[in-house]
């Protein structure tokens, strides 16, 4: 791990975007992630990291009621965006949705035209008035998602005939071109070489201008570059959560130490 | 036809309303579509749907309640002994109002004079135009009147307050909206009261179907032992009475029949499906679909016709006398085989689809592995179109338990109770249809039978369909 | 994990690329046997179909042609207008059994003028050449124009349905000759009118526009009520049966609670599939006839109970379409801030529109080709006036191409075989073009993902 | 509601039919709808009820049943008249190009009863060829396709015939001894007929049995005159005790195979669907009904009482209650 | 690129497994791999490398004819495995599968259990005579994959209902419980976490003894390490192949040392 690279810190953010209170998840009798709590700042990249299978796409998709859709899913404990807990039957989920977007850790095209996809969202939320804003919108997603040089001149192709890194910029873009308030990425870089990877990464800092970014990531370099705020994730529970810096130069629990140094997976 | 421009108007106003909502939402939002919490077009949605659903609903509840209202009102004005002739009276009443409408703009009769028009000349004046009356008696005639001035003020009555509900709807409506208010949760919500609404209407011919086959059937177990129906084995209906009722051999014949026509139409009918949609180029699969499905649509007569002229005697003489099994030519095997062929398109298109909607990644992993196309197909694919391949066949099973002319003409309307395929046997549908339709009086064990035996496969079937169910949940692959 | 590699299969290690294996050789015989078992389907169904077309083409496409007689008729003032007045009231008083003798004498003129022997026959016999129709037509035509009276027209009728079997091969001497209707001696007339010019056998546009005839006038039977009365029930159906049936689904799989109560819904939808239509016969004649008051033998009755009777087969299509599509799509259009209304509206419902097509494909061939359910509630009955356009057809009286059929395969005269066959071939073409857009459709939106 | 509506029998249709036709061609009313589903469907829609949704005219090949008649009482239907249009023979006929029979009712209750009596012994029937029924008959195998019990005409076969038969050769006797001298129960034993596939249920119309003939050339079935009369080509009738079956021979009675054929009006209509009255004397007009009337042409065996027919419809006379 | 790890080179394999000759791809009109000519060699792992969307994919995919199934999939040129033409229309696709298993980029375990899963393929190539075989082959398998220990308790449940890395090592475990000749992985540890990356690594390091393995990556230090040979693809052409060591230090093709010094992508 000799390359680590530390992001600048800039963690004078005052209250948490989200917050997370003894969270519990079952699949059925499975149960995947027991009494998480988490904070999720404002303006704040937020890494979540542990080996795979111990529950960090369960939480993130907690974070904007995906899981309503699987079911079996049971949830616990107290969600909040905003100090509103996103549980409540009171919250519509779809708004949530909006706030919160999100990238899947399998890319997901529609099988609709590549355009079609990242004008989808900008769409159904009115984000335009006219198809000149909306080719604006698509074009500008596009290249923040790096995708732009490959795609523009294929825009009426499917989006499901693109190559597997392609199909997984085209869902940034698409997740991007609503400009939620947070954005939850699963693995946004897993199958995307260097270089795209670092243009992502440059988009992720870019965004967390304004929003904050939860991403799962399996790489700790990445983690260490680009987010100020790490969480480790081992066996369903949130080991430890804090400054980046300090999780991966000095973590408090020896699981932490021990997965950073690859000796548990 | 009053009422008609009556919905007529509202549901102009609704389109006004979308319009206006549409356009007003936008203003809110200074002209900024960003700022408002749903799309214009949602805001247009809502002051459509506030304009035009109370309205209607109250429409639809006045026109229920009104005729109930006026008639309560009127009964006391008649005499009448028991209840069934209360309503024969009040039905007099009811056309002979009606009948005093059509006069009046016929011969142009103002109020007054429909007012003091008397009973004795007015039955033949009525039937000239178009009121089926036999004769009209005073007390009927006093009766309709009020019946017909009640009418009319309510119809004034439900006009202005279906406008009125209309008006202030809409006016409520498009006041209610700013740029935070939540116009896509009314219009969803609202279209999922549709969706739910038409579930319904399943809901409510079950129930049009048990509660119109019940009293019949009630009334013939009150004329037919039920233990008899449940439990002979024999059915010969006579005329003069005495008649044996047993349901068995119906419902044998009914199952073999069926299960005869699914041993030929599911191996075939998924056979294809997997051929079109696994094996066959697009332009192949482009014509042989939609030419089989012409199969179903050919009416049954010609499958009955088919079976009777053609397949019939061929199974006679090639099968059913060289191996002694009888020289009937009408048989089960007949109209199993024929039905069969009826029903391939109900397993094969239905499949086909649902085939061609499992995703390529999962027949790309199983290639991937070495496996051949037909193994995919038998270890991957279809267990993975289960639910929807037993759906299409539970679909073609219906149709081969509710089918009655190839049954007819291929396997004759003996009732018969053998395990020889050979054998002319019959079905409960089949003889549902000619008891109904038959020579014999209708309050009669005869023909109310056909109720029972409605009944009854509907049951039966009602347990077929929860096992199927069942059998579904548990062997059910979710792909993804 | 030091162990090698499982035991490599020599199954698989051996044996070069073009030369398989024992094993794989019998998967690949198994493979060609499952694809054989698939070319043998397929081809039996479409030899299924082949056969019944052909039987009812080849029985069928004789109703299209018909054999016509031509003769001149001067219209005889003595017998159609008895008063002379020329008043349509009096002229109405003239029934088509007086037009019947102007057209005997007629006939027997213009067979004498043709200068062909009759062989004794009786002028009864020499007419009945003719349609029972041809007096019919001739009343009707004088009736709508008095001023024909005293001119001498051509006057084109139908012939007899026995001579039009004679040309189409339906009746032969022989059998002529055991038949209580027509005499060889009639058909050799026929012959030699035909010889003469006056019988031809051509299109006979009265097929598809006219209304059904009584038993005794096969020749002059038509589909016009028929054909409309079925595409009134069909509009009714699609209409109502698609969009109800649509919606129905789209609730059941994607919205309701998955609980005790949508389990009973569903069970109970694929229940209402196994009714049988004439059950549905039952409820409509008990709902709609005897409680809504709603007219007899009209297509708005039959309408609504084929749109009953449809409906199980478009859910059931359209549920297990919607269900088939994968859930990751919901997922991603969920994932931007979709309602799912938005969700299924955008991006489900398009994927299973094959699936949706296909049951209404096949539940619309089924509620085209219904008779029993008709049955009850009046429908399968003789009409012979048009109803008016829609929507007041609806609620007149009319029939339906598979009552038509019905009816001609019940009655006695065996030209109505013919005419059954041929209707059967207009219900196929209907079927045809009414499921065509449905088929496209389907076509376009077939994809795999 | 402007057209008329009747519905009921198959057997009276095409009779109905044709009249229809001709009154539309001839009058100015619209042709009215004829239903077929059935005497017993058309006489319960008959008493559903009074009202433009009810039909007219119930066309009936057999007479109305005192439980219709209460049906519709209950329903308001309370004055009907009963026109009686003539009579249908019923007539037995194998292929065109099978032998002649000569058939007796003793013949076909031998043939088709489950149960004869051979030398005094009640057993089930052993008879499996017609020349074991009746040596005159030709030695073919038995197969009768018969009425089902769904149709009136199965009650006629059943009366005149099989019990007939059953009567004539004594068999009625020792099934009433048999039964300790119940002559219900031995009349039920009469009726009770084989059902080892040699006598044949037909459900559907004669059309459907002149199929099975031209599938089965030995078989018999059983037809109305009239459907006979337009397939002379394809079928040979049997003479039944020694009478050939024919318009004349039935109107004289020495045919002894055949029913009245009847319809019911609603007479609360009479006035009001507009032709009605028109058209019910028109069918009984003897341009219709009468012996050289199109019916009888086709088939129908004309009603020697039909000016008394004619005077009842004039006079309105509803009908009263049920004699027999 | 500075903890390039050397893997240590034994090449002394004489023949090519697999040979690639002039290959061209086109999808429809977009010609997607252009010229390719390369050797892939016996007890060896190939890495192929390259910016997203060149096209690695696309060539895996002709490696073992499942470009057959794409609508619209154009291949010329000449490919060989030990010689004989993959193409021929002689050869059965079916046994070339066999012999060159695949894992796909994105995991796409069946819907069925995760034994099911496993034991697909020796099932239908018939490679065990009873159940304790075959248990013996899934437990194995899913040991080799790294799965045994998550997925043991719950052989019985859908291989759906797994983690996203879970699928992926599930697919790995489905693909090697054939042992086939030649394994072609695409990217068969983007949702890994370092320690299961780890584990794969060490697995495809053991297959190399018997087997050549082809694997995809967009980490240039997984490939570093696990490969003798490297292949870098670039806008649908081979770029430049040989020696693993030698591409990552000696690059011959600037566009080569541009992608692994991170400047073009
Ligand atoms: N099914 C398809 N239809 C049309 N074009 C396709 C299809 N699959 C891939 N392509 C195109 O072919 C090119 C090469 O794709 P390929 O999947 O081989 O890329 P890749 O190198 O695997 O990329 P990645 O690393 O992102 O997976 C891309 O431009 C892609 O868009
Ligand atoms: N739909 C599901 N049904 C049942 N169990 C599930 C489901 N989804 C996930 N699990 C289980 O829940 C646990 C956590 O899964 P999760 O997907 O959150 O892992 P993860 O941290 O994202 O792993 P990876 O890095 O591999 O994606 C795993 O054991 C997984 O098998
Ligand atoms: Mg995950
Ligand atoms: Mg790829
Ligand atoms: O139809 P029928 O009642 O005359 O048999």
């Amino acid at each position: 791990m000799d390359d680590i690279r530390f992001a600048e810190r800039d963690l004078c953010v005052t209250e948490a975007k989200i917050a997370a209170r003894d969270v519990q998840v079952h699949y059925g009798t499975n149960h995947a992630l027991k009494d998480v709590n988490v904070d999720i700042l404002e303006q704040t990249v937020t890494a979540f990291i542990g080996p795979s299978g111990c529950g960090k796409s369960t939480f993130l998709r907690c974070l904007n009621r995906m899981n309503d859709t699987i079911p079996g899913c049971r949830i616990e404990g107290r969600l909040t965006l905003d100090g509103q807990d996103i549980y409540d039957p009171r919250v519509d989920p779809v708004q949530l949705r909006a706030k919160v977007g999100m990238v899947f850790q399998k890319p997901n095209p529609f099988p609709k035209s590549i355009y079609d996809n990242v004008a989808y969202g900008p769409r159904i939320h009115g984000l335009t008035r006219n198809k000149a804003e909306l080719d604006e919108i698509v074009e500008k997603s596009l290249r923040r998602a790096a995708l732009w040089e490959e795609a523009k001149d294929r825009l009426a192709s499917p989006g499901t005939g693109l190559s597997g890194g392609q199909q997984q910029r085209l869902c940034i873009a698409r997740a991007i071109a609503t400009s939620p308030e947070v954005l939850l990425m699963d693995e946004p870089c897993s199958a995307l070489d260097p270089i795209a990877t670092a243009q992502i990464e440059e988009l992720i800092d870019e965004l967390r201008a304004q929003f904050s970014v939860v991403i799962v990531t399996h790489s700790m370099q990445q983690a260490a570059r680009v987010s100020q705020r790490t969480a480790f994730f081992h066996l369903g529970r949130l080991v430890e959560y804090g400054e980046t810096g300090q999780i991966f130069t000095n973590p408090h629990d020896p699981r932490t130490e021990s997965y950073i140094s690859g000796r548990i997976g | 036809m009053s009422i008609g421009i009556l919905v007529l108007a509202v549901l102009i106003l609704a389109a006004a309303g979308f319009v206006l909502g549409r356009q007003r939402a936008l203003a809110t939002a200074g002209g900024d579509p960003r700022r408002l919490h749903s799309l214009p077009g949602h805001y247009g949605q809502f002051t459509a749907i506030l304009a035009a659903v109370p309205a209607l609903v109250l429409l639809a509840i006045w026109l229920l309640a009104q005729p109930l209202a006026i008639e309560s009102r009127i009964a006391p004005m008649l005499t009448a002994d028991s209840p069934a002739d209360r309503s024969l009276a009040m039905a007099d009443v009811r056309r002979i109002s009606i009948g005093l409408d059509l006069l009046a703009v016929s011969d142009r009769l103002s109020e007054d004079a429909v007012a003091s028009l008397s009973s004795e000349t007015l039955a033949p004046r009525l039937r000239q135009v178009g009121t089926a009356v036999t004769q009209v008696t005073p007390e009927a005639l006093s009766a309709a009147k009020a019946h017909r001035t009640m009418r009319h003020t309510l119809q004034i009555w439900m006009t202005a307050a279906v406008g009125l509900t209309a008006a202030t709807c809409f006016v409520f409506a498009l006041l209610r909206i700013r740029p935070d208010f939540r116009a896509r949760n009314v219009s969803e919500r609202f279209v999922m009261w549709l969706l739910i609404a038409a579930s319904l209407v399943a809901v409510a011919t079950t129930a049009g179907i048990v509660l119109s086959l019940v009293s019949e059937t009630l009334h013939f177990f009150r004329i037919y032992p039920a233990r008899e129906f449940f439990l002979s084995l024999t059915w010969n209906p006579q005329f003069r009475g005495g008649s044996d009722l047993g349901i068995w051999p119906l419902l044998w014949g009914t199952v073999y029949i069926s299960i005869i026509a699914l041993i030929v139409a599911v191996p075939i009918g998924l056979l294809t499906a997997v051929y079109l949609s696994e094996y066959a180029s697009r332009r192949t699969r482009g014509w042989a679909k939609p030419a089989i499905e012409i199969l179903a649509g050919i009416p049954t007569i010609v499958y009955g016709l088919f079976a009777l002229i053609t397949v019939g005697p061929a199974l006679r003489d090639w099968f059913a006398q060289p191996l002694g099994l009888g020289a009937s030519s009408s048989s089960v095997m007949t109209a199993g085989l024929v039905m069969g062929i009826m029903l391939i398109p109900f397993v094969s298109s239905l499949s086909d689809d649902i085939i061609n909607a499992v995703p390529q990644s999962l027949r790309d992993g199983s290639y991937g592995l070495g496996a051949t196309q037909s193994e995919t197909v038998k270890l991957v694919i279809l267990p993975a179109a289960l639910p929807g391949i037993v759906g299409a066949v539970l679909l073609a099973a219906s149709r081969a338990i509710g089918e009655t002319m190839i049954v007819v003409l291929g396997a004759g309307a003996a009732a018969k109770l053998s395990l020889n395929p050979f054998e002319a046997m019959t079905t409960v549908t089949v003889k549902i249809v000619s008891q109904l339709t038959g020579d014999t009086e209708f309050a009669s064990p005869e023909t109310l039978v056909a109720f029972a035996l409605g009944l009854t496969l509907f049951v039966m079937t009602l347990v077929l369909n929860v096992l199927a169910l069942y059998i579904v949940r548990k062997y059910r692959e979710q792909y993804e | 994990m030091t162990d090698a590699a499982a035991p490599a299969s020599p199954a698989i290690r051996d044996g070069s690329l073009f030369a398989p294996d024992a094993h794989t050789r019998r998967r690949n015989a198994a493979e060609r046997r499952f694809r054989a078992y698939g070319i043998t389907a397929v081809a039996l169904s479409i030899l299924a179909l082949i056969v019944l077309l052909v039987s009812v083409l080849g029985n069928g496409a004789g109703a299209f042609r018909q054999t016509f007689i031509q003769i001149p008729v001067t219209i005889d003032a003595k017998i159609v207008d008895p008063k002379g007045n020329r008043a349509l009231d009096e002229m109405k008083k003239v029934t088509t059994i007086g037009y019947g003798k102007q057209l005997e004498a007629s006939m027997l003129a213009a067979v004498a003028a043709a200068g062909v022997a009759t062989d004794g026959l009786s002028r009864k016999d020499i007419a009945g050449l003719l349609s029972k129709e041809a007096a019919a037509g001739l009343r009707g035509m004088v009736l709508e124009n008095p001023d024909l009276i005293g001119r001498t027209i051509t006057f084109r009728a139908l012939a007899n349905g026995r001579i039009d079997g004679y040309f189409k091969g339906r009746v032969s001497m022989d059998s002529a000759k055991l038949d209580s209707n027509i005499s060889p001696a009639q058909l050799v007339l026929a012959e030699r009118l035909r010889d003469a010019g006056l019988v031809t056998v051509a299109f006979n546009p009265q097929f598809l526009l006219g209304a059904d005839a009584s038993e005794v006038r096969p020749e002059a039977a038509g589909l016009g009520v028929a054909i409309l009365g079925s595409a009134y029930m069909m509009i009714i159906v699609l209409v109502l049966a698609l969009p109800l049936g649509v919606a129905a689904s789209i609730y059941l799989e994607e919205f309701a609670p998955k609980n005790r109560w949508t389990d009973l819904i569903e069970v109970n939808i694929a229940n209402l599939a196994a009714v049988p239509s004439i059950v549905y016969g039952i409820l409509g004649l008990a709902i709609f006839i005897n409680t809504l008051g709603l007219p007899q033998s009209a297509p708005i009755v039959g309408g609504l109970i084929l749109t009953l009777m449809t409906l199980p087969t478009i859910i059931i299509a359209t549920r297990v379409s919607l269900a088939a599509v994968p859930p990751s799509i919901r997922d991603a259009a969920l994932g931007v801030g979709a309602s799912r209304m938005q969700a299924v509206f955008h991006h489900v419902l398009p994927l299973a529109l094959p699936g949706i097509l296909t049951g209404t494909i096949i539940g619309m061939a089924r509620a085209l080709g219904e008779t029993a359910p008709l049955l009850l509630i009046g429908m399968v009955a003789f009409v012979r006036e048009f109803p008016a356009a829609p929507p007041e057809g609806f609620f007149s009286p009319a029939s339906a191409l598979p009552v038509q059929v019905y009816n001609f395969t019940q009655r006695a005269d065996p030209a109505f075989v013919e005419r059954a066959s041929g209707a059967i071939i207009v219900l196929l073409v209907f079927l045809i073009c009414m499921n065509a857009a449905a088929i496209i459709l389907r076509r376009r939106f077939e994809r795999r993902w | 509601r402007d057209n008329i509506q009747t519905a009921g029998s198959s057997t009276v249709l095409p009779y109905a039919t044709i009249v229809a036709e001709a009154f539309g061609e001839n009058f100015d009313f619209p042709t009215p709808v004829v239903e077929s589903g059935g005497s017993g469907a058309g006489r319960k829609k008959l008493c559903e009820g009074v009202g433009e949704n009810t039909i007219d005219i119930a066309n009936s090949s057999s007479r109305i049943k005192q439980s219709d008649i209460d049906l519709c009482a209950a329903n308001g239907v309370t004055d009907i008249l009963e026109v009686r249009i003539g009579y249908d023979g019923i007539v037995f006929a194998s292929d065109i190009a099978g032998p002649d029979y000569a058939f007796t009712p003793a013949d076909w209750f031998k043939a088709l009863a489950a149960q004869v009596v051979v030398d005094g012994q009640i057993v089930a029937n052993p008879n499996k060829s017609w020349a074991q029924v009746n040596p005159a008959l030709k030695d073919k195998p038995i197969l009768a396709f018969i009425p089902g019990t769904k149709h009136g005409t199965r009650e006629v076969f059943d009366e005149k015939v099989i019990l007939a038969g059953c009567e004539e050769t004594g068999a009625m006797a020792a099934f009433a001894a048999a039964n300790g001298g119940d002559e219900d129960k031995a009349e039920e034993m009469c009726m009770a007929l084989r059902t080892d596939g040699l006598s044949v249920d037909i459900d559907g119309d004669y059309t459907e049995t002149l199929s099975r003939i031209a599938a089965n050339g030995d078989a018999i079935g059983v037809f109305g005159l009239s459907f006979y009369q337009n397939n002379t080509d394809k079928l040979k009738v049997a003479t039944m005790s020694g009478v050939v079956p024919s318009v004349e021979t039935i109107a004289s009675g020495d045919y002894p195979v055949s029913r009245p054929l009847y319809f019911y009006v609603k007479m609360a209509h009479l006035d009001v669907i507009p032709g009605l009255q028109d058209y019910v004397e028109f069918f009984v007009s003897d341009e219709m009904a009468g012996p050289d009337g199109p019916l009888a042409s086709y088939g129908l065996v004309s009603d020697p009482e039909l000016a008394k027919t004619q005077a009842m419809v004039a006079n309105r006379v509803a009908m009263g209650p049920l004699s027999n």
